[in-house]
């Protein structure tokens, strides 16, 4: 039972899903041209979960995800410089460089980040819901989690934690379908992975994770019974994984090209598309989005790469909280080699 | 219990004996007065009062909401002090003995003490981990380890472990209102020792000095935790029967480690013996003997000596963990040792 | 519905069940006069639990359990005297006085430990499961674990790989309604642990942990499925812990002398006891019985007492299999102080 | 791929050119040939191959069975090595990066390393976990580390780093067939280096057993794993650079540690530079330190010089990342430091 947004939301939703689309070919763009390092895992495919789910959120509340984040953090209106500086290693990223694609955080938008142990974001998450209450603030937490990482002893430590003191937050399953090569159903004595929320005596559910409006609506109504009655809970979006684990996975080895182009057929971005059409949207009035999308992400790239390299004198920037270079200053004797001005001179803290 | 209910009175004395257990117990309480942002999280540190009684009578003054009980669940409430943390909270986290950490090692290690650094100092983590290490009371394999070195070797992290009642103060007191995360090593056998403390509930340790215990000038005894307290034994022996000063440097702080205070011992006494609880290889002791050996290397008469718990796990028959631990008899003779003086 | 087990049997069962008891009775006298140190968790109140299930295994079966075993190794048929002298941490213990009361073992009757840390036996457990498929030996493994043990990471990870893989495994649940100080309700927020199996898609039972035909028939039926299809099982037997979680706790700040007694109303051996009675034992029958416990312990106690303690030479007997002093031999150069003698000079491996 | 099939031909030439990689795969097919109890379990290590491609070609050969996908569940896995080990099977658990073997320390050192003794030497628990450590490709702070020493701490492991093709078939064979649980400490940059390695299907590598990579008279560079790598490329700029001659001991094993190697080799050399990929403070390089300043008391020249990874969570920024890694500059700094050949 999927609300209709009026048409201009609609739209509105529509211009962020192709951001996220074309910000993620264009990452990929720029790791083959070595602008982008590490691991860079890419949400093509899986914008309506994306954009749905976070724009439930109301002011206040909390946004805590894994490490294929750039959608929820373009999604949650954090600038496509400031992510594609981050992927660029550059001063102006969201993360100051020091994260990367995994690592993303804003946190005056109230994304706490961008994780990249399975399953670790989860008791940390929890902990959020628990420092919500204790501050007597109306928010909840929106947990983003892969369908691999429902097998972790994390997500039962945290699920049992938050349903026994009944935490707001809710814990979104972004079920792609696998996890890296492995299928839910290889991974997952029970694959329908939102009705493991009952051995908490939570509730979970499942929706259509490329239905936008149908996500949307699930997270709005979970999410405010978390705030009203703290009542956690689960929600499941089956969505699909367009291109491979990271950029370096062809994707192929596990699944046919056949299994992909089936998803493609009923794309989330097209569904969108077709519900904006049947409302009036004109052919100009989306490709009107097109170039708009278009010029944002090619402006990201250019102010990520014109953006300076982080200096190597503030290699220890904020690993300790200021004040904390006087705690070591004793440390120097019988040091590592070079230890003290590669670590303890630069700049501590900020 | 004088020593909580002391503060209240008007003219309170400056210090009063107290255990180390106790020492605790008042610093929390402060602590919980002082900020409501403070709340203790843990198993069994409620209506249990502590599985080693530190927080007893916490639950009833603060209730549970500030005390707060958590099931048999490491990775997880470690990691929702974390979480709490990061929205600027002061969590202290009891763990029963530091051997259950090591079902949660991912959240101090790979969360806690990463979060500084990744997120460009963006958020902070001011979470404080308590739990003790320890062994000697036939505890056995799996519940009689001193893994310190292991958290001290983890930038992003700050290892603390006092020695003294006053210390057990003032260094949780430190960790509390420190903004990074920091793990607080305690010790089962010293919870019962006595000290003076001080009342004053402003009193913190400064974090990253070590302390002179004991002042000589034939050797230098270097420990923390538990193993100060042996080193302390010792220095008394060796004065009594051998007529030999040994310095003690209680090193209070291993990250960051106050190598100036060791350093400046040990070139006067040209000598180290280093001491603790766990076992040496690749252990505190480690590191220490490195860097004396390095920073003291025209200093030294004799090379650094370690003594730590014999590398085996602990055996649960008392003769052969007696035989195991870092005892008064293994450390005299390594200190007679380093001096020529073994008969 | 529980199968009434001939007389003779039940007699022999209630035997084994106040052996426990009063076994436990004097393991506490003797921890009291010090000649037993450490931990020491007692098991009186859940006899019908530990002979019940033990019981229900068969030739070739595995056991594994927590630390709370002295009843598990006494049901399997480990004589009191190896157990009494390893919680005397003596040579002749069945662990040779390195394990104590919570590392008991007995391999030869499939016993593989006692272990220490909540939850941490489940993976093991579960690997052992995993063994006997690869050997292709027809067993099952039955792998106790407390109430409390069910909020550890390591019960979700563990039950999920024995159902994917469809291990011959049982999960015992020994719910005495409390871990140390915490009851069930205030741990779990799925209260009755069972049912937790169906995240895993696994059966789960409950049985009266106090009813000994009750628990013998349900561990026997699912033991059997176990073997026969392959299916792992939890079951949780609902018992009583009438001592302090251990002997260093007197157990009553957490629950009242109220609440104690009324468990004891109906104590497992009283019903078994009255079952008998029924059947036709005697006074003479039972005060039999009675005796022969009473001999059987305190000849355990005479043996335990005059075993020798463990040689200090072997310190590091048993920590490296045999072959391994060799690899350490070139270690020796700046060791720490006395390290050579007290670790690789005793006899490494047996 | 011809050196999973050069076996197979019966004129095998004694030696062949492959990779680090390829050389772990070989081990793993001949033991999984040799020996039924042999058996693979990890993530990804079946359909897809391996995360780096290690055990890729095994599942179609062994089957699914023998090359065993997991769930992403490292504590139960890899506590199921353990049970399968302690009924006698062999099971070879990969661990795609030893950052992810935080959330599995309980079951390796609580658990696997305790087996031995604490049950009297009733139950052995031959299993062996393979991981790669290291860090250089940006993957930021949570997938960068090294933590070695950790594991080489506890008595009741072994621990091996092959850092050439030959010893990572040679090691992982001595592995597989030690009756104790071994930690195989792979790398990721090593992954690709070539190598010459026996086909020899009876070849295995002695654990505890360091080897002299180079000969040299001035100065000692110690190392295991990739940081052995880097230390032949320095000791080739002091050549020819600084007519210095340094000697490389390769560890191979850091538990146990073949201290008479090294020992001998810093009696010759009079000066030594310890290396390693991850934090020296409280790493390996310190008990390296503590060990050789220890031995060689009397021999040594100079202080000895450690030099790891720069105590930060590793930033992700590629300047950053370099800058913090223990690169050739930095190595070659201290050794000519220790030579007092410093500019
Ligand atoms: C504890 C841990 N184990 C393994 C990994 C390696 N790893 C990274 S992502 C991933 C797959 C996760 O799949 P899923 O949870 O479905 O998320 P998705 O990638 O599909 O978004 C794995 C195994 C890890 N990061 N952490
Ligand atoms: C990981 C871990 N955390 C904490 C402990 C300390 N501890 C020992 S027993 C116990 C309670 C366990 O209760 P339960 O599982 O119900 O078993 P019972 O003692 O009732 O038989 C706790 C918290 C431990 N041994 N391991
Ligand atoms: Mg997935
Ligand atoms: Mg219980």
């Amino acid at each position: 039972m999927a609300i209709a947004a009026p048409q201009s939301q609609l739209l509105a939703l529509y211009e962020e899903m192709l951001l996220i689309r074309v910000f993620e070919t264009e990452a990929e763009r720029q790791y083959k041209a070595a602008r982008i390092g590490g691991y860079c895992h890419l949400s093509s495919g899986q914008e309506a979960t994306c954009v749905g789910a976070v724009h439930a959120m109301q002011e206040g509340d909390i946004l805590v995800t894994g490490y294929r984040s750039h959608g929820f953090a373009l999604a949650r209106g954090t600038s496509p410089e400031a992510v594609m500086a981050e992927l660029f290693g550059r001063r102006d990223g969201c993360a100051h460089g020091r994260g990367g694609s995994m690592h993303l955080l804003d946190t005056k938008l109230g994304y706490y980040g961008g994780w990249g142990i399975v399953g670790g974001q989860l008791p940390l998450a929890t902990g959020l819901a628990l420092a919500l209450v204790r501050q007597g603030r109306p928010g909840a937490v929106l947990c983003e989690l892969g369908d691999g990482a429902v097998n972790m002893g994390s997500w039962h430590e945290s699920l049992n934690l938050a349903a026994l003191w009944r935490l707001p937050i809710v814990y979104l399953i972004v079920n792609n379908r696998y996890g890296m090569g492995t299928s839910v159903e290889r991974a997952s004595a029970e694959p329908e992975l939102h009705k493991r929320a009952s051995a908490y005596r939570m509730p979970g559910e499942v929706v259509d994770g490329d239905d936008l409006e149908a996500v949307l609506e699930a997270t709005e109504r979970l999410l405010e019974r978390a705030r009203a009655e703290r009542e956690p809970a689960v929600l499941e979006a089956v969505t699909y994984r367009y291109r491979g684990h990271s950029v370096a996975d062809a994707g192929l080895a596990y699944r046919t090209k056949e299994e992909i182009k089936e998803h493609q057929e009923h794309d989330p971005l097209l569904r969108v598309a077709a519900r904006l059409r049947e409302a009036g949207a004109t052919t100009d009035d989306l490709r009107a989005v097109d170039e708009r999308v278009e010029s944002r992400v090619q402006a990201a790239v250019a102010f990520a790469g014109s953006s300076p390299d982080p200096d190597v004198s503030e290699l220890a920037t904020g690993m300790y909280a200021v004040g904390s270079a006087e705690q070591f200053a004793r440390m120097r004797p019988g040091s590592p080699f070079g230890e003290e001005e590669l670590t303890f001179d630069a700049g501590l803290g900020r | 219990m004088s020593a909580t209910s002391a503060p209240a009175e008007p003219a309170a004395p400056a210090t009063e004996t107290m255990t180390y257990r106790e020492a605790l117990r008042l610093a929390l309480r402060e602590e919980l007065q002082r900020d409501e942002r403070v709340f203790v999280m843990g198993e069994e540190v409620g209506l249990f009062e502590g599985s080693y009684k530190v927080t007893a009578g916490l639950l009833e003054e603060f209730g549970d909401d500030r005390i707060r009980d958590t099931p048999i669940s490491e990775e997880g409430f470690v990691g929702a002090g974390i979480g709490a943390a990061m929205l600027g909270e002061r969590p202290v986290v009891e763990i029963m003995t530091i051997n259950f950490l090591l079902v949660a090692m991912d959240q101090v290690v790979n969360h806690a003490a990463k979060i500084g650094a990744m997120f460009g100092g963006e958020v902070r983590c001011p979470l404080v981990v308590r739990t003790p290490n320890g062994a000697g009371n036939q505890l056995t394999a799996q519940h009689s380890q001193s893994p310190d070195g292991w958290f001290a070797h983890v930038p992003g992290l700050k290892v603390v472990a006092p020695a003294t009642p006053a210390d057990a103060k003032g260094l949780l007191k430190a960790a509390i209102r420190d903004d990074d995360p920091v793990l607080v090593i305690e010790n089962l056998p010293i919870y019962k020792e006595k000290g003076e403390v001080p009342l004053d509930a402003g009193y913190v340790a400064p974090i990253g000095r070590a302390a002179v215990a004991r002042e000589g000038q034939d050797v230098t005894l270097v420990a923390h935790g538990f193993a100060a307290v042996r080193a302390l034994q010792v220095a008394r022996v060796l004065e009594e029967e051998h007529e030999v000063e040994a310095e003690v440097v209680d090193l209070r702080s291993l990250r960051p480690l106050d190598m100036e205070t060791v350093a400046a011992s040990v070139a006067k006494t040209n000598r180290a013996v280093c001491i603790e609880e766990g076992w040496p290889s690749y252990g505190v002791t480690a590191e220490l003997a490195a860097r004396i050996s390095h920073a003291c290397f025209d200093d030294l008469d004799a090379p650094v000596e370690r003594v730590g718990t014999a590398e085996v796990p602990l055996p649960y028959a008392k003769v052969l963990e007696q035989a195991a631990l870092p005892h008064r008899d293994r450390i005299l003779a390594a200190a007679l040792h380093t001096l020529d003086l073994s008969g």
